[in-house]
C-alpha cells in the first residue's frame, strides 16, 4: 500500500549527490521563473508564462533521478525544474520565451512546447494526455531497436489531465507494453480553476494505478527528501525493469494557472494548509537540518544561478527574432511532387 | 458605454437561458470562473445549477451534450479552445452531427469554439476550424464577424434544432465594439454585403471581414477601386445567391479566409461560384488563405502566416489588373 | 470487496418474476439470433451478423431490470437479451436486418445500432465506448429537468472498449457527477481477436471501479441466477442514490465476433473451462432445479417465442426496403438558409 | 494467379518488413489473427515481435507511432476503419502533422485507412476522410486506385520522412486484380492519365476512377464522346500540372469523389483548376461528390448515395452539352 511505503520511509539511503542535484534545480527553476514572471509583467514575453512555482520538488526530483543522453523526458506545464534538473540549457528557455530565432522552436512553437525530440526531450502539444503514448512509442522504438535495457520514459501531467481520454490510452497501452514509463500525476487540487471534486470522484487518483496494472506511489509534493525518495525509487524501479509506475505527488501550484491569472478560485484555508508549503522554502530547511547542504551552500548556489539567468536572459535578449522572409514555410521536409 | 464581441456572446447566452429553461452551459472553468475568456461571467450565479464545470474531457463533454439534447434539452458547450474540440472530433462528426438522420431525432447543441488565431498563441490556440466541420452532413457552421450577430447568431444557433458549430473568433473578442446590438434581422444562412463595391468582390467571414474592408479602403484611397466585402456570417449553410448577386455586379471574386490553405471555405466558394455562375467572371477567381504550415507563434512569423489587408490589397491589385 | 460480496450470495431474495423474465428474455433473443444466423448464411441480411450468444444472462439481467418508459438503456453489439427483456419489439430487429423502410432507422442505419432515442433507446454509433457519455447526459437532462428521481441510465460495453479514452472520459464524468448509471463490463476475454493480455494489464477490470470511485460488482456472467442477483442489485443501487455501478462480468462469447468470424483464435481449454459454459442451457437446470420455471413452462416458452420470431422475420420480409426517391436526403432537420 | 489491391498491400508490408528493419506494424487484430481485411496476414509469423496487436485506442496509436517515428522507427498503423481514425483525429493533425514544422524533426509514419463505402457497412465503416487530413499542413495524403499504385505508393509512403495518410478503398480489396504488380514508377505527387480522351476531364481518385472509366465507355458507346480520365493518385500534394494539361486538351472538368459534397478534394480541383487554368476551361467546371448525409447502411440508399456511372454519366452529358 502507498501510504504504508510512505510513511516507512528512511532518509538515510538517499543519495547526497542525487539530492542536492534535485535542490539546485528546484533553486534554479525558481530564480528562472521569478525572472520570467517579471519580464512577462513588463510585456517582454512572447505569449503566455506557466509557472511550476511550488511544484519543483517533484519536477527536479524526476529530472534529476533520469539520465540524459539516454532516457526520456516529456516535461509538462509546470515542468521548468525538471528541465534543468535534466540538464535542458537555460538558453533553450529564455530564447524560447524572448523570442529569439536561434531557439530550439526558432520561433515556431512556444515556451512550454519546447523540447529536442532527437535528445530525449518531446516537444510537447497542448492538448492535455497526448504525450503518455508518445513517450510509449519512444520506447516501444527503443525495445525493437534493442536499446531498452536501462532506459527509462518520464512525463509528468496534472490532475485535471488524468481526465483524458488520450491519458487513459496511453498509460493502458504502456503497461500492456510493461514499458518502462513513469507518469507523474501532480495534483494540486485544480485544473486552471476547477477543484478535484469536480474532475474526479475517487478517494485518491493513486487509486487508478492498480486498474491500469502499474505500480502506484502516493508523494507529499511539498517535502523535497519524500519527493527524492519516492520518485527516485519509482523511476529505479522502472529502469530494473518493474513496468510503468505511476506517482501521485500532493500539492498546491504557488502562482496562477498562468501569470494572466491570480489564483483567487483557491480558498485560503488550503492555501495555508499543509498542500500550500513552500517545497523550496522547506527544502533550503531541510537540506541545512539533514547536512545536505549549509547555508553558505545554498547562498553561493543563488547567487551563482541568478547570474546564469540574466546572462540567458541577457543573450536571448539581443539575439535576432525570426524574419518571416528567411523563414520556409515547409510543413514537411519532403514535399513530395514539390508542395501541396 | 459600448458592447464588444465577446460581451455578445455572454449576453446572448444570458438571455437564453433567461428566455429557455431547456438551455444550460458546460465547459472547462466556466462555472464561478466565468470562462478562460470571461465569456460566460456572472451566469452561475444567475442561474445556479445551469452553468457547470467539466471534466478535461472533451469527447464526453459532447456526448454528454448529445444525451441532453435528446433528452430535449439544449445544451451549449464551451470548447476552452476550437483547437480542443479535436478531442471531440468524433462525438462531433459521428455521434452528434448523424444523429438526425439515423434516428429522425434531432439533436440542437450548440458548441462554441473559440477560434483563430492571436499574436503570441501558436499552433495549438490559433486554429480555425469551420472546414472540418463543414465538410460533414448535419452539422450547421457559423462564423460571426460582427458584435451583433455575435449576439443574434447564437441565440439562432441555440434555438435551432440541429447541432451547430459556432465559431467565434478570438481576435474580436476584445477588440470588435459596437455601441449597441443592432441586428439587421438576417437569418442563419444569409450572407451579407458588409461593404458595396463594383470592381471586385472579396468573400470572408469572421475576423478576415475586417481585414478585407481595410484592405478594400486602401484600395479605395489608392485608386478609386471599389471593392465590394460580402460577408459568408454562417459557411454552412452557405448564401451562395448572395455571392453569385455581387460577383454580377462586379465580375470578380477574390475569396479570403485564415484558415489552411488546401481545401477550405474558400475552395467551397470559388468551386461553387464557377459551377454556378461561370459566366458572370471576367476573370480567374483567386484564393488567399494561411501559409501552409501550422500557426506560428512568434508574433511577426504569425503576422505573415495569415492574410493581411497587404496580401489581400496584392491579390486584388493582381485581380483587378486581369 | 465484490468476491466477497459475490461469495455471500443468498439467492432466496431473488424475486420469481424477475427471474422468469431475465429468463424468457435470454430464450427469445437465444432463438432469435439463431434466425438471425441461419439467414445471413443464406445471403438474407444486409449487413453484418453480431451475436450476443453466451452473453444473454449479463444482458437480459440489466434489461429486465430496468424500466421501460422510465430508465434509459444504451445496448451494445451483444445486447440482443437485453434490448428483449427491456421490451423492444421483435419487429424493431428483423426490420432492421431484413432492410425493411419501416425500421426505426428506415434502412438509414443498420442492426445493432438500431434505437428509439426518445423512448429511452439511444441508437448507438460503432465507436466504441462512445455511448457511455451519452447516457451520462440524457441523465444530466434528467436531472436538469427535475426527473431524475428513481431513473437510471444503462449500458454495456466489452473489454476492449475499456481501452477507449470515450469509456474513460464517459465514466470518470458520470462519477464527477454522481448519476445513477450503470455500466456493465462483459469481459468476454477477447476483443475481436485480441485477448485480455493485450488489452490491460490489470488483474480484474473490476480494480478500474475504485480508481473512477463507483461501485465496483463483479459476477461470473455464465450463471443466470448470478446474474440477476449482482446486476440486479447494481441497478438498484443507482436507482437509490448510490452513484455510477459498474459490473465486471466474465464469460466467453459463443459465436465468432461476427458471423463472418469463426473465432478459431479462442483457445480450445478455455471453451471447455467454466467460462466457456452456455449460461441458456445451464440456465435452464437452474431454472428448473431452483423452481423458477418447469420443463413444460419452458417448452412453452420456447415454441411461443418460436413463432414470434416466425412471424417477426416473416412480416419484415414482406415489408418494402427503402426506395432512393422516396428518401429525403436531409442530415438537418432545419434546413436554415434552405440547404447547405 | 493474380494480385489483388489487398495483396498489394499485405505484400508491400512483407517487402517494407523485409527490407527495413526500422519498419513496424501496429494495429487492432492484426498481428496472428492478420487484421480485419486480412493485410496482414502470415506477417506476424514471418516477423516475430514487429506485428503487435494494439488496445482498442486509436489516439494511442498514433500517439505511440510518433514517439517511434522520432527514435527513428517506420511505424506503418492500420486502422481498422478509416472511420475509427476520428478518434485519433487530434494526434494525427496536431502532432503528427505539427511535428517537422515545430522541432524540425520529421515524424516518418504511415496511417492505414480502410475507406469508402461499401454496400451494408452503414455511416461508420464507409467515410472517406482524406479531405480532412488533406487540409491540415504537415501531412501526405495519397488514395491509391489501382493494385500496383496500392504496392508502390505503400512503399514509398513508408519511405517518406514525412506522416502520410494511406486512403486504401475497401471497395478494391478483392474486387480489383491485376496479373502481376507492375508500376508505371510515377511518384507520390503525380497524377496520372488513366484513360486518355479529347471531350472532357473527369478528375477522380480511388474508387472512383473506375466509376469514372466505366462512365466514359458508356459515353464512348453512346455518343463517340471520348472523355479523359486522369487519377490523382494522391491528394495532397495534388498534381494540378496534369490536371491542367489534360484540361488544355478538354477544355471540360468534372471533379469526382464519393465523399460529402462540402468542400473536399473536388472542390480544392475546381477552386485550383479555375485560379489557374481558367482560360482553358470551355464550359463551367462540374463536381460530383456523395449525397450530403451520412454514408446509409442499405444498399439500394447506399448506390444513390455515391456517384455511379449513372449519375456520372448524366453529370458528363450536360457538361458536354453546354
Ligand atoms: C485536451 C485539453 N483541453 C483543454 C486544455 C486547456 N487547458 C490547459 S491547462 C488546463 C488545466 C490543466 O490542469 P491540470 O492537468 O490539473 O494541470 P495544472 O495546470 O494544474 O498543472 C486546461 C484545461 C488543454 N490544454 N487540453
Ligand atoms: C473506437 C473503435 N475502434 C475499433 C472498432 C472496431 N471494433 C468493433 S468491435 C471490436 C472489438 C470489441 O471488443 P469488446 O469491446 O471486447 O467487445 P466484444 O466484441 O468482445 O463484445 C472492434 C475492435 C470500433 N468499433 N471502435
Ligand atoms: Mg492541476
Ligand atoms: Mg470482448
Amino acid at each position: 500500500m502507498p501510504e504504508t511505503e510512505e510513511a516507512q520511509r528512511t532518509r538515510v539511503d538517499l543519495d547526497r549527490d542525487y539530492v542536492r542535484d534535485v535542490f539546485r534545480a528546484m533553486l534554479k527553476a525558481r530564480l528562472l521563473e521569478a525572472k520570467l514572471s517579471s519580464l512577462y509583467k513588463a510585456g517582454k514575453i512572447v505569449g503566455g508564462v506557466y509557472l511550476g512555482k511550488g511544484q519543483e520538488a517533484v519536477s527536479a526530483a524526476l529530472g534529476a533521478s533520469l539520465i540524459q543522453g539516454r532516457d526520456i523526458f516529456a516535461a509538462l506545464i509546470r515542468d521548468q525544474a525538471g528541465r534543468t534538473a535534466f540538464g535542458e540549457p537555460l538558453l533553450d528557455c529564455t530564447r524560447t520565451y524572448l523570442g529569439s530565432v536561434l531557439g530550439p522552436m526558432k520561433g515556431r512553437d512556444g515556451n512550454i512546447h519546447r523540447g529536442r525530440p532527437r535528445e530525449g526531450m518531446p516537444a510537447m502539444i497542448s492538448h492535455l494526455g497526448a504525450e503518455v503514448s508518445v513517450v510509449g512509442g519512444m520506447l516501444m522504438a527503443r525495445r525493437l531497436k534493442g536499446e531498452l535495457g536501462g532506459v527509462v520514459g518520464a512525463t509528468c501531467v496534472g490532475d485535471g489531465a488524468t481526465s483524458t481520454g488520450a491519458f487513459h490510452e496511453g498509460i493502458n497501452m504502456a503497461a500492456v507494453e510493461r514499458l518502462p514509463l513513469v507518469v507523474i500525476v501532480s495534483n494540486n487540487q485544480f485544473a486552471y480553476s476547477t477543484p478535484n471534486d469536480r474532475q474526479f470522484a475517487c478517494v485518491d487518483l493513486l487509486d487508478r494505478a492498480k486498474g491500469y496494472g502499474v505500480g502506484g506511489h502516493s508523494v507529499d509534493g511539498t517535502d523535497l527528501l519524500a519527493c527524492a525518495d519516492v520518485i527516485g525509487r519509482a523511476v529505479r524501479l522502472a529502469r530494473e525493469g518493474g513496468g510503468p509506475q505511476m506517482v501521485v505527488a500532493r500539492l498546491l501550484r504557488l502562482s496562477g494557472h498562468g501569470e494572466h491569472d491570480d489564483g483567487s478560485y483557491v480558498p485560503g484555508t488550503m492555501r495555508d494548509s499543509h498542500l500550500g508549503r513552500d517545497c523550496l522554502e522547506n527544502g533550503i530547511v531541510h537540506m541545512i537540518e539533514q547536512g545536505f547542504a549549509t547555508v553558505d551552500e545554498i547562498e553561493r548556489w543563488k547567487n551563482r544561478f541568478t547570474e546564469e539567468v540574466q546572462a540567458a536572459v541577457a543573450q536571448a535578449q539581443q539575439e535576432p527574432t525570426p524574419d518571416p522572409w528567411d523563414e520556409d514555410w515547409r510543413a514537411c521536409s519532403s514535399e513530395p511532387g514539390g508542395g501541396i | 458605454m459600448s458592447v464588444t464581441y465577446i460581451d455578445a456572446i455572454r449576453d446572448a447566452q444570458e438571455t437564453l437561458l433567461r428566455e429557455d429553461p431547456r438551455v444550460f452551459l458546460y465547459g472547462q472553468d466556466i462555472s464561478k470562473f466565468g470562462g478562460a475568456f470571461k465569456a460566460t461571467k456572472g451566469l452561475a450565479e444567475a442561474f445556479p445549477g445551469r452553468v457547470l464545470d467539466s471534466p478535461i474531457s472533451e469527447d464526453a463533454m459532447i456526448g454528454m451534450a448529445v444525451g441532453a439534447a435528446i433528452e430535449g434539452m439544449r445544451p451549449i458547450v464551451e470548447m476552452q479552445f476550437a483547437d480542443f474540440s479535436s478531442i471531440a472530433f468524433n462525438q462531433i462528426v459521428n455521434q452528434a452531427a448523424t444523429h438526425y438522420y439515423r434516428t429522425g431525432v434531432p439533436v440542437p447543441l450548440t458548441v462554441r469554439l473559440p477560434s483563430g488565431g492571436t499574436p503570441g498563441s501558436g499552433p495549438f490556440h490559433s486554429q480555425s476550424m469551420e472546414a472540418i466541420y463543414a465538410h460533414y452532413p448535419g452539422l450547421v457552421v457559423v462564423t460571426p464577424a460582427t458584435v451583433a450577430d455575435a449576439y443574434h447568431m447564437l441565440i439562432e444557433s441555440v434555438r435551432l434544432d440541429d447541432p451547430v458549430i459556432y465559431c467565434e473568433h478570438k481576435f474580436l473578442y476584445r477588440w470588435l465594439k459596437a455601441p449597441r446590438i443592432n441586428g439587421d434581422g438576417l437569418p442563419i444562412g444569409k450572407a451579407r454585403i458588409t461593404r458595396p463595391g463594383k470592381h471586385a468582390t472579396v468573400v470572408a467571414y469572421s475576423a478576415m471581414v475586417h481585414e478585407a474592408v481595410r484592405a478594400a479602403e486602401r484600395l479605395k484611397d489608392e485608386g478609386g477601386w471599389e471593392i465590394e466585402v460580402v460577408d459568408l456570417r454562417s459557411v454552412k449553410p452557405l448564401d451562395i445567391d448572395t455571392v453569385l448577386a455581387s460577383i454580377a455586379r462586379t465580375g470578380r471574386l477574390l475569396a479570403l479566409g485564415e484558415a489552411f490553405p488546401w481545401g477550405g471555405v474558400t475552395a467551397e466558394v470559388v468551386a461553387r461560384v464557377c459551377a454556378e455562375g461561370f459566366h458572370l467572371l471576367d476573370a480567374p477567381p483567386r484564393r488567399l488563405n494561411s501559409r501552409d504550415t501550422p500557426v506560428p507563434y512568434h508574433p511577426k512569423l504569425w503576422a505573415a502566416h495569415r492574410p493581411t489587408p497587404e496580401s489581400i490589397c496584392l491579390a486584388l491589385r493582381e485581380l483587378l489588373s486581369f
